[in-house]
C-alpha cells in the first residue's frame, strides 16, 4: 500500500465528513439530523483506522479510539434519539424550525 | 499496590459507589423517600469533597492513561464541593423529582467523566469524559419532562455537542495521524507546527470553545440554560466549564506549547469576541437564566484573557477564579432556582421589590452578583483582577484595556438586576419564600467562600503552590 | 491500477454516493436506508483493509443497533413515506458554501501534508490482540475507558428510560 | 507690648462684639435687646484706643523725629507658601493707617450711636449690631495690615460685610438685588486685585508692603528688573500689576466703570451707608494707592497716569448724574463717588516726595470727606426716618421740623461744595493746588465739577429743606439724643478738621509738606462754587417749574444724564446676554446634551447594537452549528494564510 | 499608633449596626462608631506630631506590613503622611456629620448606616493604603455603597443617576486598573518579585516609555472620581439624587478619593509624565473649573448648584497638581479638606431645607432665613465659603493654589490661572443668586412659616464641619504644616526627575 492510498482514503473520509455536516446543517428533520451526525463519526473512525493501519502500525490507538467512538456514538444517539421522542410529545413535530422557542 | 490505586482514584470510586447504591436503591424501592436519598448524596458529597485531604498523592496509572497529583485531586473536590451546593439548593426541585434517583444517576455520571477528563493525560480517556460529562447532561435537562423547554434545551445540547464532537474527533484524528500517540506527554514533543496541525488545533480549541461556551461557539448556552431544570443549569454553568477548563489550561500548555504562537491569537481574539458578544448579549436578557447565560460567556472571555499569561500564573489564576466562580455563580443561581421552584417567575422584571419581602435571599443574589461583577469585598473582585493581570503578564495591553472597558457594561447589567430587587417599587413582589435549611445552608457556604477566598490571600497561595508544582 | 485500487475506488464511490443521497433524500425512512447503505458501504471499506474485527462492529453496532432505532424513531414519530419539507434556501446556501470550503481547505491541508513514509511493519489486528489490550490494565491495556464508557452506557441508557418512557396520566396534570 | 495688645484690641473689640452678638444675640433675651448697647460701648472702648494710638504716633513717639516711618507692631506668619513668600498677619502702624484709623473708628462709633435710636425695635437688631462689627473689624483690619495679601483678605471681608449690611432687609427683593450687585462687582473688580497681588508678589518675591516697596521702588533691585521685563500684550509687569491692583482699588471705591454697585447699595439701612459707603469701604481703593504710592510714584509714572484719569472723570461724571437724581441717597451716593474721584486723581497727579503735595491733598480730602459725608447720610437717615421716603418730592420745608438735622445738612453741604472756612475747603484747595500745578487740564474739569458739586448739594438741600411747605408732622420729633449727637459732633468736626495741618502729618515719604494757604487762588474755586450755590438757590429754593424748564431745554443730555449713562443698562446686557446666554446656558446645554449625551448616546448605541445583532442567537441548532463550522474556519483561514 | 483601628472601627460599628434593632439603637451605634472614630483621628494626628518630633526623617509613620498575595506581590501595607491624615480628618468629621444629618432615616435605616459605615471604611482604607493594589481596592469598596445608598434612599431620578454614578466611577476604576497594571509590569524586578507597593515603586522608579503610556490611565481614571472635565457628568446626577449623607460623602470625602489617588498615585509614581502631560491636565481642569462655573449659574436645583459648583472647585484640584508647583500641590490638598467639609456643610444645609420644605428649586423657596435662622445662616455661610470668603478655609486654599501656579512663568499657564481666578466672580454670582433667592428674599409659600429650625443633632452636624472649615480658614497654617512634608516627598520625586 502506498501513501497515496491513504490520502486517497483520507479525501473519502473528509469528504465524507463533510456531506455529513451538510446533511446537518440542511436537514430538516431532527432524525436526519442525528443521521448526519452519525456519518461525521463515521468518516472520523476511517480517518483513526487508516492512519493507525498505514502509519503507526506498532499501536493500535487508532483502533480502539474508533471502538470507543463507535460505542459512545451508540450512547449519544440512544439519548437523543429519547430526546427527541420526548420533543415531539411535547411539540407534536421534529422539525428544527418548530424547536427555536428560545432565542434571542 | 491496590490501596495506591484507592487512594488514587478515591474520587472516581467514591462517586460510582454513590451511583451504584442509587441504582440498587432504585430496584429494591419504586418509590424512595426523597429527602433521604438526598440526605445520603449530599452526606457522601460532602465526603468526597473532603477527600482531599485524604492522601492526595501522585500517581500514573492504566497505561498512563489515569494520573493524579494535588492539583486532580483538588479540582475534583472542587467539583465535588460544587456538585453538592447544586444538589443542596436545588432541594425544593429535587424533592418533587418523581425520578430522583435517576437524575442522581445522570449528574453523578457527568461528574465522574468530569473526573476522567481531569485526570486524562491521554486523548482516548479524555474524549471519554468529555462526552460522559454531556451525554447523562443531556438528559438531564430533559428531566422536566412535560416543559416543552426542557426538551428543547435538552436537544439542542445533545445535537450540537454531538456536532461539536465530531469536528473535535477530526481534529482528534490529524493530531493522531500526525504524531502517532494519543499521551499528553509524547504530544508535547512529537507535535510539530505545521498547517495540518494547527488546523487540528483550531478544530481541538473549538471542541473546547463549546463546551465553555466561547464566542462563537457558545449558541446553544443561553437556550439550554434557560431551558434545563435549575439544578442542571447550574450544574453545566459552573462545573462543565470548571472542568472543561481545567482540562484546557492543561492541554494548552502542555499538549500545544510548540503552538503556542499560534493559540495565542486564536485565545486573544475569542476572548475580545466572548466578552463582547456576551457583554452585549447580557444587556438585553429579561429571563434571568439566560442573562446569567450571557454574563457566564463574558466571564468565560476573562478566563481566556488569563491565558495569555505565563503558565504559572495563568493556571494559577484561573483556578482561582474559577472556585471563587463557583462559589458566585451557585449563589446566584440557586436563588434564581429557589425562586423560579417556588413562584415559576424567571423575569428580571419578577425580581422588583423582591428585597422587601426576600431579605436573605435578596442579598445572596446581590452579593453573588456583585462577585461577578467583580466588586470588592468580594472575591470576584481579586478573581477578576487576577486574571486580567495574568492576561497582562505578556504585554496584551491593548487587550487588557478593552477587557477593562467592557468591565463597565458588565457593570451595567449586573447594576440592573441589583436595582431591580433593592430601587425599583412593586406593588406584589414576589411573596416570601422559605429557602428550606439545605439550600440556606448552601448559600451561607456560597457567600462564606464569596467573602473569604479573596480577602484570605493563602487560599490564593496555596493555589499557586499546587500549580507551581504540577 | 490494480484491483485493490478498483476495489477501494468502488468502495469510496460507493459510500459517498450513498452518503449524499442519506443527507438529500426527501422521503425520511429512505434516508435512513440511504445511511444504512453508506454505513455497511464503510464496513466493507474496512473489511478491505483486512480489518475484520472493526467491520463487525460496525455492522454489529450501526447497522445491527444505530441505524435500527433510527428507524424505530421514525416510527414512533412519522408516517412511512412523508415528505421532509425541503431545507430553507437561507440555511442551504451558506451550508454549501461552508461545507465545501472546508472541505477543500481540508483536503488541501492533507494533501500538502507529509505524513512521513508508511511504516513497513505488518498491522496486527487479530481479535485476540485486541481482546488482550481491551482488558489489560497495564502497558497498551485499555481497560480503563472500557471501564469508564460502561458507566456512560449504565447513565445513557437510565437517561432514555426516563425521558422516553410515556409519562403517566395523573403526572402529566 | 502694650502697643501690641492696643492696637490688637481696636480691631478685636467689634470683633468680639460681632462673636457674642452673631452666635449668641438670637438665643440670649438679654443680648438681644442690650445688642447696640453692647456694640456702642466696645466700638467706643475701639474708638477711644484708636485715638490714643494715632495721638501717641503722630504727636508722642514722632517728637524730634523729621519723619514718620511705617511702624510694624506685630507680624505673624500666618500661611507660608512653598518659596519662601508668606501671608502675614501683621499690624502696621503709619501715618495714613493712623489716620484711617482714627476715621474709621470715629465714624463707626458715630453710626453705631445713631443705629441706636435709627434701628430700635428692628427685629434682627442685634444681628445689625454683629454686622456693623464685623464690618468695622474688618475694616480696621484693613488699615492695619502689613501686607499686601492680608489687605485682600480684609478687604473680602468688608466685602461680604457690605453685603451682609446691604442685604440687611433681606425679604426686600431690591435689597437681596443690590446687596449682590455690589458683591460681585466689587468681586469682579477683586480678581484683578488678586492678579495684580499675585504679580507683584511673584516677581518681587514678598507680599510685604515694606519689602515689596522697597524693592520695586529700587530700580537697581533684581527683583524690579524682572518685574519690568517682564511683558504681556507690551506691557510691563510692573505696569499690569498696579494697574489690576488699582482695579480692585477701583472697585471698592467706585470708579468708572465699576462704579454701578454704589447707589443701588443705598438699598442698606442709611446708617450703614454712611458708614461704609460714604467715610469708610469705598475710601479704601485710595488708601490701597495710597499703601503703594511709592511704587506708583517712582516706578511707574503710565499706572500713575491711568489713576488720574480715571479720577478726574468719575468725579465729573458722577457729579453730572448727581445733578439729576431724585433719589437724595442716590445723590449722595453719586456725590461719593465724585468726591472718591477728586482723591484719586489727586493720587494720580502727585510726585513722590517734596513733589507729593497731591498725595497729601487726598488724604486728607479723604479725612475731611469721612467727616461731612458720614454726616449728610447720617442727616439724609434722620430725614428718611421721619418721612419714610427717599424721593425729593416727599420732602420740602422740613427745617423746622428738624432743626438740628437741617444745621448740620447745611454745614455739610458748606463743607462739601468747598465754602471757607469749612473742612471741605481746604482739602478741595490742597487738591485743586496740586492739580493745578502738575496738570492742568485735569485742573479745569476739577474746578468745573466743584461748581457742579456745589450745585447738586444745594439742589439736595434746597428740595429737602426749603422748596414747598412740609406737609410731615413729626411723630417722633428729630428723633432720640443717640441720633442727634452724632450730627453734632460731625457738625463741629465738618467745621473744625480743615484747620488740622495735615499735610505735616500725612505725606507720601513721611518727611511732611508745609501747608499753604494761598488766597489768590482760591478766588476761582471759591467762586465758582458759590455760582453753583447761587443757581441752586434760583431753581430750587422756591417751588416752581423752572427745573422742568431747564431739564427740557437740556434735552437727550438730560436723559442721559438721568438715566446714569446707561450704564447699568450696558453691565445687564453684557451679564445676562452675553454672561449668561451667550456662555451660561450654552455651558448647561452643552452638558446636559453634549458631554452628557455622549455618555447616554454610548449606551444607546450600545444597546441598539445588542438589539441588532441579537439574530445571531437565532433559537435554530443548525444555525448555531454554520457559526460553528465558521468561526473554525474562519479562525484556521486567519491562521494560515492572513496572520503567518 | 495602630493604623488598623481605621478599618477595624468602621468595620465593627458596621457590624455594631446590623445586630441593633430599631432606629435608635442603630443610630446611636453608628454615631458612637464615628464618633470613636473621630477622636482616633484626632489622636492619630498627635501621634503623628509626636513621631515627627522624633524623627522628622521618615516618608511615612505608623508604617505596619502584612502579606495578602505574595506571589503577585500584593501587601497590605498601611501607613500614613501628613497628607493622608489631612484626608483622615475630613473623612471622619464629614462621615460623623453625615450620621448626625441622617438620625431621622426611616425606611431600611439599618442597611442604610451599615453602607455608610462601609462607605467610610473604604475612604479610610484608602488613604491609609501604601499599596497601589489595596489602594484600588478601598476604592471600589467605596462604590457600590454610594450605588446602592442614591438607588434606594434617593429622589428624583435616583435610579438611573446611581447607575450612571456606578458606571462611570467603574469605567474611572478599569483605567485605573489598566494603570496599574502598567506600572506593576513597567517596574523594574527586584529579587525575582513584583510590587504594588507605592514606596518601592517609587524608589525603583518607572520607565520612560511606559510612564508616558500609563500616565493617563492613571490620571484620568482617578481624575473620573474627582469630576474631570469631560468625565464630570455622573457629579451633577449623583449628588442631586442621593440623600443627604450619601451627598455628603459623596462630594466630601468619595471625590477626594480622585484627588488624591490623582496626586499619590498617579503624579508621585510618574513625575516626568506628569510634567509632559501637564499642560493637558491644566487645560481640561481649567475648562472644568470655568464651565463648572457657568453651568451652574444655570442651575435651579440647590442640589445641582451645589454638584456643579463641586465640578468647577474640583477643578482647583486638579489645577492644583497639574501646576507642580510644591504650593500648588499643597494648595491641592487643602482644597480636598476645604471642598470637603464645605461641600458636605453646603449639602446637608440643603438636605435640611429639603427634608421640611420639600423642594430644593430656588424658584419656589424663599424667605427661609425668617423661619429657620440656623440653617439658613448655615446656607449662607457655606456658600461664602464656597466663593472663597477669608476666614473660611476655601480661601486659603484657593489662594495657595493661585499663589502656586503662578509661580510657574508660562503664559499659557498664567492664562490658565487667570481664567481660574475669574472662576470666583461666577461663583460669587451663582452662589448669592442661589442664597439670594432660596433663603433671602420674600417667603414663597404660606406653609413654610409653620416650619421648624434645625434639631440638636442637625446643629451638631453642622457646627462639626464649620469649625473645621472655620479653624482652617483662620489658622491655614495649622494644615500647611501637616501637609508641608508630604508635599516636599512628592516635590522631590519631581525634582529628581528633571535631572
Amino acid at each position: 500500500m502506498t501513501p497515496i492510498s491513504l490520502t486517497h482514503l483520507l479525501i473519502l473520509s473528509t469528504s465524507l465528513f463533510f456531506i455529513g455536516a451538510y446533511g446537518f446543517l440542511t436537514r430538516r428533520n431532527l432524525i436526519t439530523l442525528l443521521m448526519a451526525v452519525e456519518l461525521m463519526l463515521n468518516s472520523v473512525n476511517i480517518n483513526f483506522v487508516a492512519f493507525n493501519k498505514y502509519l503507526y502500525p506498532q499501536n493500535i490507538d487508532g483502533i480502539f479510539f474508533t471502538v470507543f467512538v463507535t460505542t459512545i456514538a451508540a450512547a449519544e444517539a440512544a439519548v437523543a434519539i429519547a430526546i427527541i421522542i420526548n420533543l415531539y410529545r411535547s411539540h407534536n413535530s421534529i422539525d428544527v424550525e418548530d424547536a427555536g422557542e428560545m432565542k434571542y | 499496590m491496590i490501596t495506591d490505586i484507592l487512594f488514587a482514584m478515591k474520587h472516581e470510586l467514591m462517586i460510582a459507589v454513590i451511583i451504584f447504591i442509587l441504582l440498587f436503591w432504585k430496584i429494591r424501592s419504586n418509590e424512595p423517600n426523597n429527602a433521604l436519598v438526598m440526605a445520603l448524596v449530599n452526606g457522601l458529597l460532602l465526603l468526597s469533597t473532603l477527600f482531599f485531604f485524604l492522601n492526595p498523592n501522585e500517581s500514573m496509572l492504566f497505561n498512563q492513561m489515569f494520573k493524579t497529583n494535588v492539583l486532580t485531586h483538588f479540582q475534583k473536590s472542587v467539583l465535588s464541593l460544587g456538585m453538592l451546593i447544586v444538589s443542596a439548593v436545588s432541594y425544593a426541585w429535587l424533592l418533587k423529582n418523581k425520578n430522583l434517583i435517576e437524575f442522581y444517576i445522570l449528574m453523578l455520571s457527568s461528574l465522574l467523566g468530569m473526573f476522567f477528563m481531569i485526570s486524562s493525560s491521554n486523548l482516548l480517556m479524555f474524549y471519554i469524559g468529555l462526552e460522559m460529562s454531556t451525554i447523562p447532561l443531556a438528559a438531564a435537562a430533559n428531566f422536566d419532562l412535560q416543559r416543552r423547554k426542557s426538551s428543547e434545551a435538552a436537544m439542542k445540547l445533545i445535537l450540537s455537542s454531538s456536532f461539536s464532537s465530531a469536528l473535535l474527533l477530526m481534529g482528534i484524528s490529524f493530531i493522531y495521524g500526525t504524531c502517532g500517540s494519543l499521551q499528553f506527554a509524547h504530544l508535547n514533543n512529537l507535535l510539530q507546527h505545521t498547517p495540518l496541525t494547527v488546523f487540528a488545533m483550531v478544530l481541538m480549541f473549538a471542541g473546547f470553545a463549546f463546551k465553555i461556551s466561547v464566542v462563537p461557539f457558545h449558541l446553544w448556552t443561553a437556550d439550554v440554560y434557560e431551558g434545563s431544570p435549575v439544578p442542571v443549569t447550574a450544574f453545566l454553568s459552573v462545573l462543565s466549564k470548571s472542568a472543561v477548563v481545567f482540562v484546557f489550561t492543561n492541554v494548552m500548555f502542555q499538549v500545544f506549547a510548540n503552538l503556542y504562537q499560534s493559540w495565542v491569537l486564536v485565545v486573544a481574539l475569542l476572548a475580545f469576541g466572548s466578552i463582547v458578544v456576551g457583554n452585549l448579549f447580557a444587556l438585553r436578557q429579561q429571563n434571568i437564566k439566560r442573562f446569567l447565560a450571557f454574563s457566564a460567556i463574558a466571564q468565560v472571555g476573562y478566563i481566556l484573557v488569563a491565558l495569555l499569561g505565563e503558565s504559572v500564573q495563568a493556571q494559577a489564576a484561573i483556578f482561582y477564579f474559577l472556585l471563587i466562580y463557583l462559589f458566585s455563580n451557585l449563589a446566584a443561581f440557586g436563588v434564581v432556582g429557589i425562586i423560579s421552584e417556588h413562584t415559576g417567575k424567571e423575569n428580571i422584571d419578577d425580581y422588583k421589590g423582591f428585597y422587601k419581602t426576600n431579605k436573605f435571599l435578596s442579598w445572596v443574589l446581590a452579593i453573588g452578583l456583585f462577585s461577578l461583577a467583580g466588586v470588592p469585598p468580594t472575591a470576584g473582585f481579586f478573581g477578576k483582577l487576577f486574571l486580567m493581570l495574568s492576561g497582562a503578564s505578556t504585554g496584551n495591553y491593548v487587550l487588557i484595556i478593552l477587557a477593562s472597558l467592557n468591565l463597565v457594561v458588565s457593570f451595567y447589567y449586573y447594576l440592573r438586576v441589583i436595582r431591580v430587587i433593592f430601587m425599583d417599587e412593586n406593588d406584589a413582589p414576589i411573596e416570601k419564600t422559605e429557602a428550606g435549611l439545605f439550600p440556606r445552608l448552601a448559600l451561607m457556604l456560597c457567600i462564606l467562600g464569596i467573602v473569604v477566598l479573596g480577602l484570605y490571600g493563602p487560599a490564593y497561595e496555596y493555589i499557586v503552590q499546587i500549580v507551581e508544582h504540577y | 491500477m490494480n484491483a485493490q485500487e478498483i476495489i477501494f475506488y468502488l468502495i469510496a464511490a460507493y459510500i459517498l454516493g450513498t452518503g449524499i443521497m442519506a443527507v438529500s433524500t426527501h422521503k425520511i425512512f429512505r434516508a435512513s436506508i440511504w445511511l444504512l447503505f453508506s454505513l455497511v458501504g464503510i464496513a466493507a471499506l474496512y473489511f478491505w483493509m483486512d480489518l475484520e474485527f472493526i467491520a463487525a462492529i460496525q455492522i454489529v453496532v450501526y447497522v445491527g443497533g444505530i441505524v435500527v432505532l433510527i428507524i424505530f424513531s421514525i416510527f414512533l414519530t412519522q408516517k412511512a413515506g412523508d415528505e421532509m419539507p425541503a431545507p430553507l434556501k437561507s440555511r442551504t446556501l451558506p451550508a454549501a458554501f461552508a461545507s465545501l470550503f472546508a472541505l477543500a481547505f481540508t483536503i488541501n491541508l492533507l494533501l500538502h501534508h507529509n505524513f512521513g513514509s508508511a511504516s513497513e511493519m505488518v498491522f496486527d489486528s487479530s481479535v485476540e490482540r485486541m481482546g488482550l489490550a481491551m482488558l489489560n490494565t497495564g502497558d497498551g491495556g485499555f481497560v480503563l475507558p472500557f471501564e469508564a464508557v460502561s458507566m456512560l452506557l449504565l447513565a445513557a441508557m437510565i437517561g432514555c428510560i426516563v425521558i422516553a418512557m410515556k409519562v403517566k396520566k395523573e403526572e402529566a396534570q | 507690648m502694650r502697643n501690641i495688645i492696643t492696637v490688637l484690641l481696636i480691631p478685636s473689640l467689634p470683633l468680639f462684639a460681632f462673636l457674642l452678638l452673631g452666635i449668641f444675640g438670637n438665643s440670649s433675651n438679654l443680648l438681644k435687646k442690650g445688642a447696640g448697647i453692647i456694640g456702642t460701648t466696645l466700638m467706643g472702648v475701639s474708638c477711644l484706643l484708636s485715638l490714643q494710638t494715632a495721638s501717641n504716633y503722630f504727636f508722642a513717639n514722632a517728637l524730634g523725629q523729621t519723619a514718620f516711618t511705617g511702624n510694624i507692631v506685630f507680624k505673624y506668619t500666618w500661611l507660608t507658601f512653598g518659596s519662601g513668600i508668606s501671608i502675614d498677619m501683621g499690624a502696621l502702624l503709619d501715618p495714613i493707617s493712623a489716620m484711617m484709623l482714627v476715621v474709621v473708628s470715629f465714624i463707626s462709633l458715630m453710626v453705631h450711636l445713631f443705629s441706636l435710636g435709627y434701628m430700635k425695635g428692628e427685629e434682627r437688631f442685634s444681628t445689625y449690631y454683629a454686622f456693623l462689627g464685623l464690618f468695622t473689624f474688618s475694616m480696621l483690619g484693613l488699615v492695619l495690615s502689613a501686607n499686601i495679601f492680608q489687605i485682600y483678605i480684609f478687604w473680602e471681608l468688608v466685602g461680604v460685610s457690605s453685603f451682609l449690611l446691604i442685604g440687611y432687609y433681606f425679604s426686600k427683593p431690591s435689597a437681596v438685588a443690590a446687596a449682590k450687585k455690589a458683591f460681585i462687582v466689587t468681586r469682579f473688580a477683586d480678581l484683578g486685585f488678586l492678579i495684580g497681588i499675585l504679580t507683584l508678589g511673584f516677581y518681587g518675591e514678598s507680599f510685604d508692603f515694606e519689602t515689596l516697596i522697597q524693592r520695586l521702588t529700587d530700580h537697581q533691585s533684581p527683583q524690579f528688573l524682572a518685574i519690568s521685563t517682564a511683558s504681556f500684550l507690551g506691557v510691563t509687569g510692573l505696569t499690569w500689576g498696579l494697574l489690576l491692583v488699582f482695579m480692585g482699588g477701583a472697585g471698592k471705591s467706585a470708579m468708572f466703570p465699576l462704579h454701578v454697585w454704589l447707589p443701588d447699595a443705598m438699598e442698606g439701612p442709611t446708617p450703614v451707608s454712611a458708614l461704609i459707603h460714604a467715610a469708610t469701604m469705598v475710601v479704601a481703593g485710595v488708601y490701597l494707592v495710597a499703601r503703594l504710592f511709592p511704587v506708583f510714584a517712582l516706578s511707574d509714572q503710565a499706572a500713575l497716569d491711568v489713576v488720574a484719569y480715571i479720577g478726574i472723570f468719575s468725579a465729573l461724571f458722577a457729579a453730572v448724574i448727581a445733578c439729576t437724581q431724585t433719589d437724595i441717597k442716590r445723590v449722595l451716593a453719586y456725590s461719593t463717588m465724585s468726591q472718591i474721584g477728586y482723591m484719586m486723581f489727586a493720587l494720580g497727579v502727585s510726585g513722590y516726595g517734596t513733589e507729593g503735595a497731591g498725595f497729601s491733598a487726598s488724604l486728607f480730602h479723604l479725612f475731611t470727606h469721612a467727616f461731612f459725608k458720614s454726616l449728610l447720610f447720617l442727616g439724609a437717615g434722620a430725614i428718611i426716618h421721619l418721612v419714610h421716603s427717599n424721593e425729593m418730592k416727599d420732602m420740602g420745608g422740613l427745617r423746622k421740623l428738624m432743626p438740628i438735622t437741617h444745621a448740620s445738612f447745611l454745614i455739610a453741604c458748606l463743607a462739601i461744595a468747598g465754602i471757607p472756612p469749612f473742612a471741605g475747603f481746604f482739602s478741595k484747595e490742597a487738591i485743586l493746588h496740586a492739580a493745578h500745578q502738575n496738570h492742568p487740564g485735569i485742573y479745569y474739569i476739577a474746578l468745573f465739577t466743584s461748581m457742579l458739586t456745589a450745585f447738586y448739594m444745594f439742589r439736595l438741600y434746597f428740595n429737602i429743606f426749603w422748596n414747598k411747605d412740609s406737609h410731615h408732622h413729626s411723630e417722633h420729633g428729630e428723633g432720640t439724643w443717640s441720633m442727634k449727637l452724632p450730627l453734632i459732633l460731625l457738625g463741629i468736626a465738618s467745621v473744625l478738621v480743615g484747620f488740622i495741618p495735615f499735610s505735616h502729618y500725612v505725606s507720601s515719604d513721611g518727611a511732611g509738606l508745609e501747608t499753604h494757604v494761598d488766597l489768590l487762588f482760591s478766588v476761582a474755586p471759591v467762586s465758582l462754587a458759590l455760582l453753583g450755590i447761587m443757581a441752586a438757590v434760583y431753581l430750587y429754593m422756591k417751588p416752581s417749574n423752572k427745573p422742568e424748564a431747564l431739564a427740557q431745554s437740556l434735552g437727550l443730555a438730560y436723559v442721559w444724564a438721568k438715566n446714569k449713562f446707561y450704564i447699568d443698562e450696558i453691565y445687564l446686557f453684557i451679564t445676562k446676554r452675553i454672561l449668561f446666554n451667550l456662555i451660561g446656558k450654552p455651558a448647561a446645554w452643552i452638558d446636559k446634551n453634549v458631554v452628557d449625551g455622549f455618555y447616554s448616546l454610548s449606551a444607546t448605541v450600545t444597546a441598539e447594537f445588542s438589539n441588532t445583532i441579537k439574530g445571531w442567537q437565532s433559537g435554530n441548532v443548525q444555525a448555531y452549528a454554520i457559526y460553528f463550522l465558521g468561526g473554525i474556519l474562519a479562525l484556521s483561514t486567519l491562521l494560515m494564510y492572513v496572520l503567518k | 499608633m495602630n493604623l488598623l483601628l481605621f478599618i477595624f472601627i468602621p468595620l465593627l460599628s458596621a457590624i455594631g449596626v446590623l445586630v441593633s434593632n430599631g432606629l435608635k439603637q442603630v443610630r446611636m451605634v453608628a454615631f458612637i462608631g464615628s464618633a470613636i472614630q473621630l477622636l482616633v483621628a484626632f489622636y492619630l494626628l498627635n501621634q503623628y506630631q509626636v513621631a515627627k518630633d522624633l524623627d522628622g526623617t521618615a516618608l511615612m509613620y505608623f508604617e505596619q506590613t502584612f502579606a495578602w498575595f505574595p506571589s503577585l506581590g500584593i501587601q497590605f501595607h498601611i501607613g500614613v503622611d501628613g497628607i493622608s491624615i489631612a484626608m483622615m480628618l475630613l473623612t471622619a468629621l464629614v462621615v460623623v456629620a453625615g450620621v448626625l444629618v441622617s438620625f431621622s432615616m426611616e425606611t431600611l435605616h439599618k442597611e442604610f448606616f451599615f453602607l455608610l459605615m462601609l462607605l467610610s471604611l473604604g475612604a479610610y482604607g484608602f488613604f491609609i493604603s501604601l499599596d497601589i493594589f489595596t489602594m484600588f481596592f478601598f476604592l471600589e469598596v467605596a462604590v457600590i455603597p454610594k450605588f446602592l445608598l442614591i438607588g434606594i434612599w434617593g429622589s428624583g431620578q435616583k435610579e438611573r443617576s446611581a447607575m450612571k454614578l456606578a458606571l462611570m466611577l467603574m469605567g474611572g476604576s478599569a483605567l485605573i486598573f489598566v494603570g496599574l497594571t502598567g506600572v506593576y509590569y513597567f517596574t523594574p524586578v527586584l529579587a525575582d518579585v513584583r510590587t504594588f507597593d507605592l514606596m518601592s515603586i517609587a524608589k525603583r522608579g518607572i520607565p520612560m516609555d511606559a510612564q508616558l503610556f500609563f500616565f493617563p490611565f492613571l490620571f484620568v481614571g482617578f481624575g473620573v472620581f474627582t469630576a474631570l472635565f469631560p468625565f464630570h457628568t455622573w457629579v451633577p446626577d449623583g449628588h442631586s439624587s442621593a440623600p443627604t449623607a450619601a451627598s455628603m460623602f459623596l462630594a466630601g470625602i468619595s471625590m477626594k478619593l480622585g484627588g488624591y489617588g490623582c496626586l499619590r498615585v498617579a503624579t508621585f509614581l510618574m513625575p516626568e509624565a506628569a510634567q509632559v502631560y501637564a499642560p493637558w491636565i491644566i487645560a481640561l481642569s481649567t475648562i472644568a473649573i470655568i464651565y463648572g462655573a457657568f453651568a451652574t449659574m444655570m442651575q435651579t436645583d440647590l442640589k445641582y448648584i451645589n454638584a456643579y459648583s463641586s465640578v468647577s472647585h474640583c477643578g482647583f484640584v486638579l489645577l492644583g497638581i497639574g501646576m507642580l508647583t510644591k504650593t500648588s500641590i499643597t494648595g491641592a490638598v487643602m482644597q480636598m479638606v476645604s471642598h470637603g467639609l464645605m461641600t458636605a456643610l453646603f449639602f446637608a444645609a440643603i438636605g435640611m431645607m429639603y427634608s421640611r420644605t420639600h423642594t430644593r428649586l430656588v424658584s419656589q423657596l424663599g424667605g427661609l432665613l425668617k423661619v429657620m435662622p440656623f440653617i439658613s445662616s448655615i446656607f449662607i455661610v457655606a456658600g461664602l465659603c464656597s466663593l472663597g470668603l477669608p476666614g473660611f478655609s476655601g480661601f486659603v486654599s484657593e489662594m495657595t493654589i493661585f499663589v502656586g501656579a503662578w509661580q510657574n512663568p508660562n503664559m499659557w499657564y498664567r492664562i490658565a490661572t487667570v481664567l481660574s481666578c475669574a472662576s470666583i466672580v461666577v461663583t460669587a454670582v451663582y452662589i448669592l443668586r442661589a442664597a439670594g433667592s432660596s433663603v433671602m428674599g420674600e417667603i414663597k409659600d404660606s406653609h413654610f412659616t409653620s416650619l421648624s429650625d434645625a434639631i440638636w443633632n442637625e446643629k451638631l452636624a453642622a457646627v462639626v464641619l464649620l469649625s473645621g472649615i472655620v479653624i482652617i480658614g483662620i489658622a491655614p497654617f495649622l494644615l500647611t504644616d501637616l501637609l508641608s512634608p508630604g508635599a516636599d516627598v512628592i516635590m522631590g520625586k519631581l525634582f529628581n526627575s528633571i535631572k
